[in-house]
């Protein structure tokens, strides 16, 4: 570890920051390796969103009361500083979800139905989550489309040269996760993009574990749409943004239709919203804005490049100790990779495994990681996984050790 | 109420109660709609252009307080002024009402630009972010009109959100 | 006010039990009458979800270790208790959603495309929010159906004889509001859902003001859907939920692809989740269900019928004295009404109206409150709204009369 | 450990790594998968059926110590009773591992029903709601088989939810 992240890692004193982490767990104080899944909000989060909840909470937009202005000021300053987090250019391409998810199905059943037709394809990786999945499932079934898919290698990394050779005119989408869920592979957006954007394919990207780990800058990544999760980030769940830019978001027609996202409404017809507002119809998440954007200063205060470094280390400390250890296998050997790794323990199935760990306050998630292609491609029906963030430390890739061997003793493998 | 004063000075409700240049001109040579969706304001803005002259504006419509004093006084003060000098003084009134963005502080306001005259009385509006379209809608439409390349009618719809 | 009501109200001390309440706004303490936008969360709502936060939060399903365990526990009750606030059969009834716009964009976009083709009619009423026009607008001009107006009379009245009129077998959806958000109608849902049923139309009903103010019973209304959202139950943003049948539910294709609404996905096909899960892809508001159902708690605490009762005698006390005052005029005169009021002030526009009120401390909504059709036949471009919840009282009232006479006086009207 | 003692009974561990009547019967009169996405575990569930006596059962595929102990249990118990008899064991099974949920209170387990034996060693999976549908995966698919009319495969899919 650099001596600088070190020192803000060691000053943050991650226990008393989060409380999540101070409760035990089987009579063991919590070891929180399940961040893939879900994080644990510091105490600041928190506070901002009751703070916010107790002194400028109301409807956001057309009010003229002090409350709702309050509100709508709080609401759009966390669109800038959501903006401002992925390096967009502009808070109008910042569009407030619920998620991941949902992030990625407005991008299908909006530009989706807009850029294919029968006998397009859609290309999305092996590694991705079903949400990077399923949407361009329905699409291509929608619309005759087909939906391609790049291959995996044994390391875990996507099969570049077959990527390359598939791309083709008929190409009208490449969706991809920037860091794999199950693997931690960081999969080299930039050069896929390029590629993509040779054939005239908009690219999609898939940002839930990347956005919390490493410093993303979208106009770099050169991609079009970009999705993320508050949720892993250290704010709240039922939050999220979507990235896009502007000019595709234009021409996209809106999604859901209600209040906010119309400039006029009658009987007659009904006149759509400027950006972002034409994607954001009803009351949206207006507290979970809020935490979004205080968890983005959470993140921000340590610095995206610590924190980047600080997994990475702990990541391979991790991987080195699961290797060392006998009947353990690790899933893949990525490249690039970031903060996720997935294992196996001989002998005893990832289930138990989940159970013995969790009995000796060690929560790290087992089964398919909504990933089953990839629990297909190396034959497995699941994976333990242990995902990290800014509060773990070496400390607790002992405890999962420990662990794992009191597993092993139990099962007597 | 002292606050209610700095918003609605004098002048403002004066123009409210009797706006100015109201009515539609008979041969205008340039006419543009302003609509806020967020309270349903409707303006119309005719101008009597001669080459580079804003001859005279006048306006139409319904609206709050603000927008409709803002109307009233946006028509004498650029009735008679050069094109250019018209879009100087839109500029410098933009930002007059929008420069200290709710901070109170007057010294943020615009040192440059023309005199602003009986426009400064919106000065109040910057306290109120959700007001200052009321102040800029029918500078907004006199802005549209201006720029329609031939003569006809312009729509300018303030952009705005509506969610409850 | 009954004897009971006002014990019961009385013993919340209601300013102390709402911490935004507590605030002055222009040096007054606040008046919040803008519960039809949104309302103000009780601090026993915060307070659910932080103690989740702190001691059960993790995502949900899946999940083997303590944490995830606790917040699905945690999530699954919530579903049962908002199942049972409003009378549902089943908990897999309730899909949770991000608020009433979002429930009815998924009916349309499923239920909808599957019912309703070329030359069909969908029924719309001319009170309805513009969450329940947009929608069935879009589907309309996608389908190539008709979208059909249920006209308003005078009085604010939905006109029921054009009503019974119109429906044929073309019908194939009616969408009404329950509660007028602008005008406080109550509908006759019972009687409109059981023609609608004779000429095989499904009923959706807009909950989003009833669900707060009556104790509603889905069962006995008669109706296939429903939608609400948390924040105006003294919930959180980002939360509500749409019930449905269970077997029109079944029926019905899913609308977001993701995590947790499949049961395997692989590139040669997908199989669907059962209900409600088929309709909540990807990662769901965990905390804010949590918060959705400690509001029910705490709304059914003091209980449904007293509430019911105390916001009628406080709205029919705020019509009369705003019909008493000179110079403001109430916009309709609904038979059956509830929590909400719309007036305007001759010779003061509505923006106006709010801004000299908010100076006071009273916080009304101006504007044309998602409901431009309303305000279309009424020819008035903007209402001022008074909206009651829970924590207001007579008081309030006085002081919302106060503001007005302030800025009469302040205009010279 | 004193926790997992009472989930992983030493029974339990033994069938896990033994189980018995492990392998496909030759000639089956009924056969149903099992399946519980949450973990990706399958079963096989292979019923030799004459008349109204279960004569014997075996069961094929990859679980937890859970599943796997649960059927390879569930074999031993049923092979050699009658179907009615099965039913109602299947029954008593599914209040043993359901009944307290969680509460932990032993007292609350079903008192009538027939005599669970061995499988009684399966109780403590109700402290962990979510590895119940492992100890019943192998039940629900025995009785997919023997609810099939006809003889042939019965696919039995165990609903669960899975969201990250
Ligand atoms: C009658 C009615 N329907 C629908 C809505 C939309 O609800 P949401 O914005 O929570 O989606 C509202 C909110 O004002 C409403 O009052
Ligand atoms: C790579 C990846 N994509 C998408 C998602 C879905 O995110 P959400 O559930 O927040 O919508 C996840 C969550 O696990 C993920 O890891």
């Amino acid at each position: 570890m650099t001596l600088d992240a070190k020192t803000a890692f060691d000053a943050l004193r991650m226990r008393e920051i989060v409380p999540a982490l101070r409760q035990e767990i089987g009579g063991h104080p919590l070891v929180y390796l399940d961040n893939a899944a879900s994080t644990l909000r510091p105490q600041q989060v928190l506070d901002a969103q009751n703070a916010f909840e107790e002194s400028s909470y109301s409807n956001v937009h057309r009010g003229v009361h002090t409350l709702s202005q309050r509100a709508t000021q709080a609401f759009e300053d966390a669109r800038e500083t959501v903006a401002r987090f992925i390096g967009a250019t502009s808070s109008n391409e910042i569009v407030f979800v619920r998620g991941t998810t949902e992030a990625l199905n407005l991008v299908a059943q909006t530009h989706g139905r807009q850029a294919v037709s029968e006998g397009d394809q859609v290309m999305v990786s092996e590694m991705e989550h079903h949400s990077n999945i399923v949407p361009w499932q329905m699409l291509c079934s929608e619309t005759g489309a087909q939906l391609v898919k790049i291959p995996l290698t044994e390391s875990g990394d996507l099969d570049l040269d077959v990527y390359h050779e598939a791309l083709s005119e008929r190409t009208k989408i490449v969706a991809i996760s920037h860091v794999s869920n199950v693997l931690g592979t960081k999969n080299p957006i930039e050069e896929m993009a390029q590629s993509a954007r040779s054939v005239g394919a908009t690219v999609v990207v898939d940002g839930a574990q990347s956005a919390p780990h490493l410093g993303v800058d979208v106009e770099a990544l050169g991609c079009d749409f970009y999705a993320f999760s508050a949720h892993k980030l250290y704010g709240p769940s039922g939050m999220g943004a979507l990235w896009g830019k502007q000019d595709l978001l234009e021409a996209m027609p809106p999604w859901q239709g209600g209040g906010s996202m119309i400039r006029s409404v009658s009987f007659s017809g009904t006149e759509w919203n400027e950006l972002p507002y034409k994607f954001e119809a009803g009351t949206p998440n207006i507290t979970g804005a809020v935490g979004m954007a205080a968890a983005i200063d959470f993140l921000e205060a340590i610095g995206l490049e610590p924190i980047a470094a600080r997994e990475a280390e702990l990541l391979e400390a991790a991987r080195s100790a699961l290797l060392a250890e006998s009947s353990v296998q690790v899933l893949g050997d990525p490249k690039q990779r970031a903060s996720v790794v997935s294992f196996l323990i001989d002998g005893i199935h990832a289930h138990d495994v989940g159970q013995v760990l969790d009995q000796e306050g060690v929560a790290v998630r087992v089964g398919h990681h909504c990933a089953q292609p990839i629990m297909e491609f190396y034959g497995v029906a699941s994976t333990s996984r242990a995902s990290f963030g800014v509060y773990n430390d070496a400390s607790d890739i002992d405890r999962l050790i420990d662990a794992i061997r009191t597993a092993k003793s139990f099962f007597a493998v | 109420m002292s606050d209610l004063r700095a918003l609605y000075q004098e002048v403002i409700l004066d123009h409210y109660k009797q706006p100015r240049n109201f009515g539609a001109l008979d041969q205008p040579v340039r006419i543009a709609h302003g609509s806020n969706p967020l309270c349903g304001d409707q303006i119309k803005v005719y101008v009597d252009l001669d080459g580079d002259l804003v001859k005279q504006v006048t306006f139409e419509g319904h609206g709050c307080a603000i927008s409709t004093a803002a109307a009233s006084l946006m028509t004498e003060a650029v009735s008679g002024l050069a094109r250019s000098a018209v879009e100087e003084l839109s500029h410098t009134f933009r930002d007059l009402v929008t420069s200290s963005d709710g901070s109170g502080d007057q010294a943020d306001a615009p040192q440059d630009g023309p005199d602003l005259g009986k426009l400064e009385v919106l000065a109040g509006v910057r306290e109120y972010p959700v007001r200052i379209k009321c102040a800029t809608l029918a500078w907004h439409a006199l802005a549209a009109a201006m720029d329609a390349e031939l003569a006809g009618e312009a729509d300018q719809a303030l952009s705005t959100v509506s969610t409850e």
